[in-house]
């Protein structure tokens, strides 16, 4: 599997990505730096988490004008699948890739813990290695990921299966308190209409390893890599 | 010209920001204070001098970056 | 704020420029004539305390700063250790305490920044970061504001910029209501081939400007930095610098990139008083002068003078020597990044710090002078006396040890630390092998399985009581808070904050502290590396408790032979390693049950630290121990709860041993001590293998249940232990708990 | 009553976001935009119905709490 990760400046987790999608097979990502206008032909998209452009103005506002996503989004639109995390999320988001929005944090604090994921639907190309009721652990690491969206949307949203991960308990139960940011609906991952772009708030890709204290991450690169097999 | 644009959230978005900062006036005893909103506000500098052509500018950098249409509005204030 | 460079020096302005009148004459001396503003201003940077370490100097020199793993002790941006296959560990710490108790949320921040380019300067990207807080009474009505904003400030530089914040420590004591310190440390990794020096060399070659603009941020902000605080301090409000760790990422994606090819001779960040010490640096340990034209620095204000382009504390700056016909090469990596880039001098074969701005030349010093000139002082001190020895039966045992250890537990000295390292992104990167909340922090070198460990300690009240024994006591807790993970302890850093050294009796804690730590340091073969001094910590005349604080760095090789303080399964037998007595002067049990900070400190016997720790790694090695925990504040009882939490596995400990009474057993703090669980089976072994060693060691209980049960006491529920361990920060910080 | 709160850096005092803010508008084509500064603008309510003592509560309120006034500082309009 051939991927490509974008780099806008402030992005600091594309080590990390690069690390996971090599675990699970793929081949060593293109780094994309933001000027760039043309993406090579890759199987994937990944948007690292990180603060580009400082988080400043708006998390992802700057980024997604940046000269490459005029690229990312013609590609998506064609189909090519796109993972978006934490900061990739959020300027997918501000890219108009995904609907809603990413607000400051329920009690206004940058959050860095585990969380647990409940996998919503594993009929997609990212969660095709889960089962759909998994509970996975992944950690967290944002200041701002409280997702929001009119209840329009949100009706779509649920009504389309296209909310992937929400936070719950370890059991699978959902709380107030396993939804930190405070979400609305617990959602911590969604999906485009077309079902190639996904964009969520965790790392799954810290989350690889035994010695990161869990390999619950790995799922959604296998999943991605043997759906471009 | 001189512009202020101040970027406040639409009615029925949920303020986080706003909240706790409402929260923390209670706690320090301001007791009757509500409806507390955070917004921001941009001030920015523009060569162009024809107030309406400016106006128009300033309108187009709000659409296109400075806010975020979904869930905010803005004002433009020349200076 | 215009300063004309031919304004008269009165004497007022020799002292407001930090400057003592005996030192104004030295100046007068060495360039024989009444020096320009300018250049009083380059002066009074590089002669304060922060940059010469006038008062500090002699006595650093007696610390230890050699042996085999070191490659670059202090003197440079931060020292560095050999951890093999051709890596370094690069790293340092340093304080901003005067900047965070004025502005936390920015002078916490800003520390971090600094630390992050001392250590990226050398050519190491930053793999972790570390902070050592000290915050007065919980009491105090600023202490809630000062903590939210450090902790904010930390966070957000370090997350934003994108290392893992990993570790420190936190402690709260009435002596630093009006002076907190802020103590971060940063550790990065280079190829040992490939690290940067701040010595210029070769006459005529360009001087650059990299990264961030220059306003008049922080200007006397390192002289700040060596005054005492008066009432009116605040009032004062000198202007603080904003940090930008945006600029800051940039900048270090930038000069790694630069430092791929053969550019760079020399590099220097512009840390305290800017310009003026990066640049005078870069010349005088090169042997060279340096030629400045400031028209060529980039400004983000108008109308700057060179006085306040010379000592302007702008942030993410730095200067780089470059190899002629780089330019171009460096500008398009710049500019790529950003960044602003401009040659704003040259080096020189004169020896001459010359600054001109505006085709006027408004400085011409001896460049040497500048530094080696500096005053240096032997200044007289007091010896603390080593206060009399309180015994157990002086401290009324609590009516319930089951009910004093959870009192303690939830007591802002121990309480659990999570509501501020969850707000520093500790993962990022991917190689945090141990987060927050054990012994030390793991982080894998790359793709392992090689590690590095650290951990930032010291004991203020064991320092207050003799700093001597206190120096010693950090030095060898940070020794064996590495060792409990299973490294290898390398080398330290430090920071040491003292009260006015002009009053003997606090010379005399700096001096007593140096000496503690040198004697452990030689004892451990734990060189010191680099560090920092942080003097007049003093408000209204009374001073901080002395702290210096001791980052260490160790070496794991292989992170699956790593410790950790969980317990690991049910009916895993409990073993103590060490002597205990049963130490209870300047206890946490003295503080939270009686209130009381008396008596002398633990002794610290270096032979058995260096003795029980070599043992201690040796079981981690072998994979003879299930988990490790060294025993430090409020002793076995705390130590054995704290592994009991982390692993959600309960404990049964037996009553003390004769000779020693229960409370002072379990709340007695003698070093050189650590808990040790293993499997039943291999109890014996291990115990005589500890015999053959001479290692004091002995089965004190076993694992198990969901409660903590101390021998004869009512069980403490693992779930309530927990609830009231996490509960005291959160609730404190929300207001919860009343003022 | 209502108050709007406006909280500018104060003169000198780096602006992080400005410039970043400032450096966007300039790749998306608004080439001559300069001086670039954000800030923060919060609206409340408070029960108060006499002017003076209103300013003097908001008064009160950005000096304990909304602004940072080592760096910010803050103007205040009733409305
Ligand atoms: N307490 C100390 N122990 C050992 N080395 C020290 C100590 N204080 C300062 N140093 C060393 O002195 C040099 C100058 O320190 P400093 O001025 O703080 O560095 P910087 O210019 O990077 O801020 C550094 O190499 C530092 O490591
Ligand atoms: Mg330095």
């Amino acid at each position: 599997m051939k991927s490509a990760i974008i780099l806008f400046p402030g992005i600091n987790r594309e080590r990390d990505m690069a690390r996971a999608l090599r675990l699970a097979g793929s081949e060593e990502p293109v780094i994309v730096w933001h000027k760039e206008t043309s993406l090579p032909q890759v199987d994937l998209i990944v948007l690292p988490g990180g603060f580009s452009y400082g988080d400043y103005l708006r998390c992802g506002a700057i980024a997604a004008r940046s000269p490459i996503m005029r690229e990312v989004v013609a590609k998506a639109e064609a189909g090519t699948p796109v993972l978006g995390v934490c900061n990739g999320f959020q300027i997918l988001i501000e890219a108009g890739l995904l609907p809603g929005a990413l607000m400051r944090n329920r009690e206004l604090k940058f959050i860095c813990r585990d969380v647990h994921l409940k996998v919503e639907s594993n009929d997609t190309r990212f969660t095709r290695q889960y089962a759909t009721g998994d509970v996975i652990r992944v950690p967290v690491a944002h200041g701002e990921g409280n997702y929001f969206a009119d209840d329009e949307t949100r009706r779509r949203l649920d009504g389309d299966g296209r909310i992937v991960f929400r936070y719950c308990e370890a059991d699978g139960s959902f709380s107030t308190e396993a939804n930190r940011n405070g979400s609305v609906d617990n959602v911590a991952g969604i999906l485009n209409e077309r079902g190639n772009v996904l964009g969520m708030m965790p790392h799954p890709e810290d989350h690889v390893e035994p010695h990161q204290g869990s390999t619950d991450g790995v799922g959604i690169f296998r999943s991605i890599v043997s759906a471009a097999a | 010209m001189k512009a202020n644009v101040t970027i406040t959230l639409k009615k029925g978005v949920l303020d986080p920001q706003g909240k706790a900062i409402e929260g923390a006036l209670h706690s320090l005893g301001f007791d009757g204070v509500e409806n507390v909103r955070q917004g921001k506000l941009i001030e920015l500098e523009l060569p162009e001098t024809d107030r309406e052509a400016a106006r128009a500018q300033v309108e187009a950098m709000c659409e296109k970056l400075l806010a975020n249409t979904v869930i905010e509005s803005y004002r433009i204030d020349l200076v | 704020m215009s300063i004309p460079n031919d304004i008269k020096i009165t004497p007022e302005l020799v002292a407001e420029h930090g400057l003592k009148p005996d030192e104004y004459e030295r100046i007068l001396e060495l360039i024989g004539r009444e020096p320009t503003i300018t250049e009083l201003g380059i002066f009074s940077a590089m002669w304060n305390e922060h940059c010469s370490y006038k008062s500090s100097r002699v006595w650093l020199k007696t610390l230890p700063t050699e042996g085999p793993q070191v490659i670059q002790g202090p003197g440079e941006n931060a020292g560095i250790v050999d951890i093999g296959d051709g890596q370094c560990a690069v790293f340092k710490m340093e304080s901003h305490n005067h900047p965070s108790f004025i502005e936390p949320h920015q002078g916490a921040g800003t520390g971090v920044g600094g630390i992050l380019r001392d250590v990226f300067t050398m050519g190491a990207r930053p793999i972790a970061a570390l902070n050592a807080l000290r915050f007065g009474d919980p009491d105090h009505p600023k202490t809630r504001h000062l903590v939210s904003g450090v902790v904010a400030g930390i966070g957000g530089y370090g997350n934003s910029f994108g290392v893992p914040t990993v570790g420190g420590e936190v402690n709260f004591h009435p002596r630093y209501n009006g002076n907190i310190l802020v103590n971060a440390m940063a550790v990065g990794i280079a190829e040992t081939d490939k690290v940067f020096y701040a010595a210029a060399s070769g006459v005529g070659n360009p001087i650059v400007y990299l990264g961030s603009k220059t306003g008049r941020d922080g200007i006397h902000g390192a002289s700040m930095a060596s005054q005492e605080f008066g009432e009116d301090s605040e009032e004062k409000r000198p202007t603080v610098q904003v940090g930008d760790p945006f600029a800051e990422k940039l900048l270090l994606e930038a000069c790694l990139e630069l430092m791929e090819s053969d550019a760079v001779i020399a590099i220097q960040d512009m840390g305290a008083a800017g310009l003026t010490c990066s640049a005078v640096e870069m010349g005088a340990k090169g042997d060279l002068g340096v030629e400045l034209d400031l028209d060529m620095v980039p400004c983000r204000e108008a109308a700057m003078t060179a006085y306040e382009m010379m000592l302007s504390e702008s942030q993410e700056r730095m200067l780089m020597v470059l190899r002629p016909g780089y330019e171009d090469h460096a500008r398009a990596i710049f500019e790529k990044w950003d960044l602003d880039f401009a040659i704003v001098g040259r080096t020189t074969d004169d020896l001459r710090f010359r600054v001109k701005h505006g085709g006027d030349v408004m400085a011409d010093l001896p460049i040497k002078e500048l530094g080696d000139e500096a005053p240096c002082y032997d200044r007289p001190w007091t010896e603390t006396p080593l206060p009399a020895e309180l015994g157990a039966s002086d401290v009324p045992a609590p009516n319930s040890l089951a009910e004093a250890l959870v009192k303690m537990m939830a007591s802002p000295h121990l309480c659990s630390r999570r509501w501020i390292w969850e707000q520093y992104d500790h993962l990022i990167l991917g190689n945090t092998m141990q987060r927050p909340g054990g012994d030390a922090a793991v982080v894998r070198v790359d793709d392992g399985p090689k590690a590095l460990a650290m951990s930032v300690d010291v004991t203020p009240r064991y320092c207050e009581a003799h700093p001597e024994t206190g120096g010693k006591q950090a030095v060898a807790e940070v020794w064996r808070n590495i060792t409990a993970v299973g490294a290898r302890p390398l080398a330290i850093t430090d920071c040491l904050n003292f009260g006015n050294p002009e009053r003997p009796e606090i010379m005399g804690q700096l001096v007593g502290a140096i000496k503690g730590m040198g004697e452990a340091c030689r004892a451990l073969d734990f060189p010191v590396v680099s560090g920092n001094v942080s003097l007049y910590n003093e408000t209204s005349g009374k001073a901080i408790l002395p702290t210096p604080a001791i980052g260490g760095v160790g070496l794991l090789d292989d992170i699956d032979r790593m410790a950790t303080i969980a317990f690991k399964g049910e009916d895993e037998a409990i073993l103590l390693v060490g002597e205990t007595r049963g130490h209870l002067g300047r206890s946490i049990f003295l503080q939270v049950m009686h209130d009381r900070e008396d008596g002398a400190p633990p002794t610290v016997d270096l032979a058995a630290e260096r003795r029980n720790g070599q043992f201690v790694r040796a079981l981690i090695r072998d994979r003879s121990a299930t988990a490790v925990h060294d025993l430090s504040d409020g002793g076995l009882a705390v130590a054995v709860a704290e592994m009991a939490l982390a692993g959600g596995i309960g404990a049964t400990l037996d009553e003390a041993p004769d000779g020693v009474s229960s409370h002072a057993f379990f709340f007695g703090e003698d070093q050189a001590r650590y808990v040790v669980t293993c499997s039943r089976g291999s109890t014996a072994r291990i115990l005589e293998t500890a015999g053959k060693a001479g290692v004091p060691m002995s089965a004190i209980g076993w694992t198990g249940g969901d409660a903590l049960n101390l021998a004869g006491e009512d069980p403490i529920y693992l779930d309530e232990l927990r609830r009231r361990h996490e509960a005291w920060l959160p609730d404190y910080m929300a207001g919860w708990i009343e003022d």
